[in-house]
């Protein structure tokens, strides 16, 4: 049963990595920032740890009753030190949370966003779908040096989409979008994870981001896409859009009175309750998923529930079909 | 204290070896039989049927943890499937928080020394105790029956909704355990607090109770206010697992965030239930073996008042990668720095105590000197976790995982066993083997961090918790790990020996055998069924040490 | 042990505050004949907590007890308010 | 102890000490049910936030008066119990005994009309997750969630609610048992307050699911 036991520090199933190491790969712009703070942190750790190591030392090797020098000036003392080390810890512990704040800003509510890529969880693996219409699972590919937004979304329990070496992890919510952006700066192979424990083979979800320059990535874009139908993903959205009957109510010429759909992609939308919202991919998915939940102005509640219908790639592609339309599309705007 | 009251038993300083028959009347000794015990109201029985109860439980999950680091030896888990893997680390979990770590020094220490310290005749409602005991071990056969029947792989958090939903383990029976075990934990928290508040000696005001009073007061708020919430997200998982109806479930409506607010509300503070008793056990320990009051009495016992307050508004940080907003993020973030600062006051508090008292060494202060040196790391790498950017990098690792062990086992367990020594000659009336006692406390601090420091780099370079099989570059410092493990389970074994040993063959111990001070100091060792001969009048401050 | 009557309400106070229970029933009751708007709800809470304050207030005897015992009922609205607040500073800045 | 008499149990130094340390814990226990209650406020706001029209359709399938009927029984249970205290603390045990048992009967009263609502929603077929009749709402899904909140607060309330009565009549059966001797006061105090409580948490629930119909 530990067979494998001796051979442990020959353990070694990738040849690109290393068998043992003591700080992880940087390769995103995230990265360095993070770990400036995370030795900064332990600069400060090991300080205070020391100055522990000398009170614990002064008071065991000098073990008479002091109660003269360091001992009768820390009685006399007493409210003077114990403000300082209330007030002292209390300042750096303001400066981390503003410096670590910062970057978490930074990081999870991004000025711009990049490429746009579904990533959808389920019980045990990633599913990946490229704009561009490639399908891969368990690899992420993604070119150096631009800024990518994943959009995670999770067909049954919460996952969390983790890549070490970008310093990056989001939990993925079932019943939302969640949305991640990175740059990474550094080509090679890095490995994800998934993070939140998911069931039996949690640990067996996990993959591999390749980091490629944007010649060859978009290279590969086009390569090896055998087996696969060659549509982009909106394309892929759109023959959705009519094999499931959308367009049986969305298109112009149809008899139910239903919303337009073109150009209705990041539009400002009235609502039946008197209401505004945005619709972003959190609110179309909502749109397809549950339609009695935010009903347009205007409009019965007359759709039926896609839930269980198609599935989180379905509704990734459908989406992208629906951002790709504008306002003049004729296809399936309603006059 | 006025020991004078006490002279009539000053024969036993000086105990022949190995009696057989105690000589006086004490509580161990007043009623006969297993009927005695199960129908006993004597607080210091209930603490002692808590301590078998709870020895048991802890045996049982040490035994899971044992499996898990000897799997974790290779990177493809090849002692166990990885389904057995998720059983036994919420086993592991569930029996440590639930059934060890929360009740532990409350249940068995508590209820044994809180009428002792406040030299009442027993706790304010003696058969709520009793009742709380029957509670527990309900809950423990609701939670041993989910294992038997075939485990629970949902971790201890219960996260839904794989829980409520997805999971096929028995997770009604173990949530129906953890709903009656909080019951448990509640009637011990408001028996505490009426105790402390009203039964008190006459002449034992709040500034002159010891500072295990005052944690275990600050603990038994916590307590009282967090528990009821854990027993409703509990209930609803079940409700939702039983009837298919889903607050927690967005395909139904619900939000899984729900249920991480409500479990975090009560999970979080149930880190402070955990470490606040420890806190207590390491002040009277570094007092006695110091002989020196505690320096700033009164700032270290609020600050177990503010951290039970602090403690529950910090809950947020557990969810800094859940798709919480990110304002929430930001406030809890700032919450959590805060919480550390009473946490700071009481370590500084400790170590200048000592400077000024003169040490003895003993094995109850081995283990409160290791409880600083592991508590202090654990509270440090938690300031990491509260830094928002390292949080998200280090979230859910082993970094978490080693963060909190040296909180809970590092700090509470190492508080327990130190107080368990320091009281281990009142409660049995023997004392242990002294040189035994320093190797365990010894051999457990070395194999603690053994254990848990690689997780720390582990945790910084990556590897999720929770992973039954894991990328081969880990391994070298897992093995590390299962290696330091090996030592903390020999470590932890020594005490279960010799503790067990001093009952036939330990030395009969004197009343006050460390000249302490404090109420329980004064009586008998074993007290008496009802504490005291007549009851004490305090007229001085706590730990009024003269030598 | 005897208690003198300073330590409990008087017969025509405890009528008295069943009446006002009463009447704030009556008003919480006819609310559900106005029209919407987003302060009913906040109106109908705040019936229920007025009634709330008077059952404690007197036929809980809060007025007539030691102070220790405030602490807790101050206490468990304080932390309640604590688990509204926080987890509604989440939900409302998503 | 000098004081220690057959009335009091052997813990405490006197009936006052007692009586404030029975008060006191009835409190932190109750601090405690105001968090367990308070959970599920927290899961109704929470909820309600997501299905705010659901809600209010949902609500239009209660009885308004049977609600109303039912908060107006547990106020004047609540006044009884206060009024039966205080008689009891003057000793008149005869007084006490009758407006209890008065109480009692109507937190029976309250179980009745309780069960009669729950028997329609059998009825009508809005049981959550067993048998829930999603055609009768225009949005089940808040509706199903609404119901499952009804029947869980409202089935948890009843459950106090149970207890409490036969805490009351046990009380009521006990003294008249012990009859011509006196009575503590420490047990009539944490029934009462534990009744009053219960009575409290039907205050929040009548609003929070009556009162929100269209």
């Amino acid at each position: 049963m530990l067979s494998h036991f001796p051979q442990f520090l020959l353990a070694q199933t990738d040849a690109d990595a290393p068998a043992l190491r003591f700080w992880p790969e940087r390769a995103s712009d995230m990265a360095g920032h993070v770990d400036a703070v995370f030795i900064g942190l332990m600069v400060m750790s090991a300080l205070i740890v020391l100055l522990l190591l000398v009170l614990l030392g002064y008071a065991l090797f000098n073990y008479k009753r002091d109660d003269r020098g360091l001992g009768l000036w820390i009685a006399k003392s007493r409210w003077k030190l114990e403000t300082t080390w209330s007030v002292i810890p209390f300042l750096v512990f303001l400066g981390l949370f503003a410096i670590g704040a910062k970057l978490y800003i930074d990081s999870y509510d991004p000025t711009e966003e990049g490429r746009e890529i579904n990533v959808v969880g389920r019980q045990w693996m990633w599913q990946i779908y490229h704009p561009e219409g490639k399908m891969e699972h368990d690899q992420l590919h993604i070119p150096v040096g631009e800024p990518i937004t994943l959009v995670l979304s999770s067909e049954d329990v919460i996952h969390s989409f983790y890549v070490p070496a970008f310093r990056v992890k989001r939990d993925v919510v079932p019943g939302k979008y969640v949305r991640l952006t990175f740059t990474a700066n550094k080509t090679g192979r890095f490995h994800f994870f998934c993070a939140e424990y998911c069931g039996t083979n949690h640990s067996q979800m996990d993959g591999w981001v390749t980091v490629m320059e944007p010649e060859a990535y978009a290279e590969w874009l086009q390569q090896d896409m055998s087996g696969q139908d060659h549509l982009t993903l909106a394309e892929r959205g759109r023959e959705i859009f009519h094999a499931q009957g959308c367009s049986g109510c969305h298109e112009p010429d149809s008899t139910v009175h239903a919303p337009r759909l073109a150009g209705v992609a990041g539009s400002r939308i009235a609502l039946q309750d008197g209401g505004f919202v945005t619709a972003d991919s959190g609110y179309l998915r909502d749109s397809i998923l549950l339609p009695g939940k935010d009903i347009v102005a205007g409009f019965q509640n007359v759709m039926p529930s896609y839930q269980g219908q198609i599935d989180e790639g379905q509704i990734a592609a459908l989406i992208a079909y629906l951002q790709s339309l504008d306002s003049e599309d004729s296809d399936v705007s309603t006059r | 204290m006025d020991n004078s009251a006490n002279s009539q038993h000053h024969l036993v300083n000086d105990p022949p070896e190995n009696v057989a028959e105690e000589p006086q009347e004490n509580y161990l000794n007043e009623g006969k039989g297993l009927m005695s015990w199960l129908t006993t109201t004597d607080h210091k029985r209930i603490g002692i049927l808590y301590l078998l109860t709870i020895t048991f439980f802890f045996c049982i999950a040490a035994f899971a943890a044992a499996i898990m680091r000897a799997d974790l030896t290779t990177p493809q888990g090849d002692l166990v499937i990885s389904e057995t893997y998720n059983k036994l680390f919420t086993v592991h979990g569930v029996l440590m928080i639930w059934f060890f770590l929360v009740p532990s020094i409350p249940t068995v220490l508590g209820n044994f020394l809180v009428p002792l310290m406040l030299g009442a005749k027993d706790v304010a409602f003696p058969r709520l105790n009793l009742a709380s005991w029957y509670v527990f071990v309900a809950a423990g056969v609701f939670t041993l029956y989910a294992m038997v029947a075939g485990g629970v792989d949902t971790g201890w958090t219960f996260y839904t909704p794989y829980s409520s939903t997805y999971s096929n383990g028995h997770v009604i029976s173990m949530a129906m355990g953890i709903f009656i075990a909080g019951f448990s934990s509640i009637f011990t928290g408001v028996n505490f607090i009426a105790t402390i508040h009203k039964m008190r000696a006459p002449g034992l005001t709040w500034m002159r109770l010891p500072l295990f009073i005052w944690s275990l007061y600050a603990t038994s708020i916590v307590i009282v206010l967090a528990t009821p919430v854990l027993a409703i997200s509990m209930f609803l998982v079940m409700v939702e697992r039983l009837f298919g109806v889903g607050i927690f479930d967005p395909a139904l409506g619900g939000d899984p965030l729900l249920f991480q607010h409500l479990f975090w509300f009560y999970s979080h503070p149930a880190v402070y239930i955990m470490i606040l008793p420890g806190f207590g056990a390491i002040s009277e320990i570094i007092a006695t073996f110091s002989r020196h009051r505690v320096y700033g009495y009164s700032v270290v016992a609020f600050s177990s008042l503010s951290i039970a307050v602090l403690g529950f508004l910090v809950w947020g940080h557990h969810m800094f990668v859940s798709s919480q907003s990110v304002y929430a993020g930001l406030v809890f973030s700032l919450l959590s720095f805060l919480v550390a600062v009473p946490s700071a006051i009481k370590v500084f508090n400790w170590s200048v105590t000592m400077i000024l008292g003169r040490v003895q060494f003993t094995t109850p202060l081995l283990y409160a000197v290791g409880f600083l040196g592991l508590f202090t790391i654990g509270g440090l790498t938690g300031l990491f976790l509260a830094t928002l950017a390292v949080d998200v990098h280090v979230h859910d690792t082993y970094f978490v995982v080693a963060h909190f062990h040296y909180i809970m086992v590092g700090g509470m367990v190492m508080g327990y066993l130190g107080g368990l020594h320091l009281w281990w000659p009142k409660i049995t009336g023997r004392m242990y083997h002294e040189w035994w006692g320093r190797i365990g406390a010894t051999l457990i601090f070395i194999g603690f961090n053994l254990t848990f420091f690689p997780q720390f780099i582990l945790g910084y370079l990556g590897m999720p918790r929770r992973y039954h099989t894991y990328p081969p570059e880990f391994q070298f410092l897992n093995v590390v790990s299962t290696a330091g493990a090996t030592i903390l389970g020999l470590g932890y074994l020594l005490p279960f020996i010799y503790l067990i040993v001093s009952l036939k063959k330990g030395k009969k111990a004197p009343d006050n055998p460390w000249r302490a001070t404090g109420l329980e100091w004064t009586t008998s060792s074993p007290p008496p069924k009802h504490n005291f001969e007549q009851t004490p009048t305090v007229n001085e401050e706590a730990y009024a040490y003269k030598d | 042990m005897s208690q003198s009557h300073e330590d409990m309400p008087s017969n025509a106070l405890l009528l008295g505050i069943l009446a006002a229970l009463m009447v704030l029933l009556g008003a919480a009751f006819s609310l559900v004949w106005l029209p919407h708007g987003p302060w009913k709800p906040f109106l109908a809470i705040l019936i229920a907590g007025a009634k709330a304050a008077l059952i404690v207030w007197i036929f809980m005897r809060a007025r007539y007890h030691d102070h220790t015992s405030w602490l807790f009922i101050i206490g468990g609205i304080f932390w309640l308010a604590i688990l509204f607040t926080l987890t509604f500073a989440d939900y409302l800045t998503r | 102890m000098g004081h220690l008499s057959q009335e009091v149990h052997e813990a405490y130094r006197d009936e006052v000490q007692e009586k404030r340390t029975g008060y006191l814990g009835m409190w932190a226990f109750l601090s405690s049910e105001i968090l367990f209650f308070g959970s599920f406020f927290l899961a109704y706001a929470v909820i309600r936030s997501f299905h705010a029209d659901a809600f209010r359709e949902a609500s239009g399938h209660l009885s308004l008066l049977w609600g109303t009927i039912n908060t107006a029984v547990l106020l004047v249970s609540s006044y009884l119990i206060a009024f039966g205290e205080k008689a009891f603390e003057l000793r008149r045990n005869k007084a006490g005994m009758l407006s209890w048992a008065g109480a009692a009967v109507l937190g029976v009263a309250f179980l009745a009309i309780k069960f009669y609502e729950y028997g329609e929603k059998f009825h009508h077929h809005h049981i959550p997750g067993l048998d829930f009749k999603a055609e009768d709402f225009q949005h089940p899904q808040g509706a199903e969630l609404f119901h499952f909140l009804y029947f869980s607060m409202t089935g948890l309330h009843a459950l106090h609610l149970i207890v409490g009565v036969c805490w009351i009549s046990g009380m009521v059966l006990w003294f008249k048992l012990r009859k011509g001797r006196t009575i503590q006061t420490t047990y009539v105090t944490t029934a009462a307050l534990y009744w009053h409580f219960v009575d409290l948490v039907w205050v929040f629930l009548y609003p929070m699911l009556y009162l929100i119909r269209p």
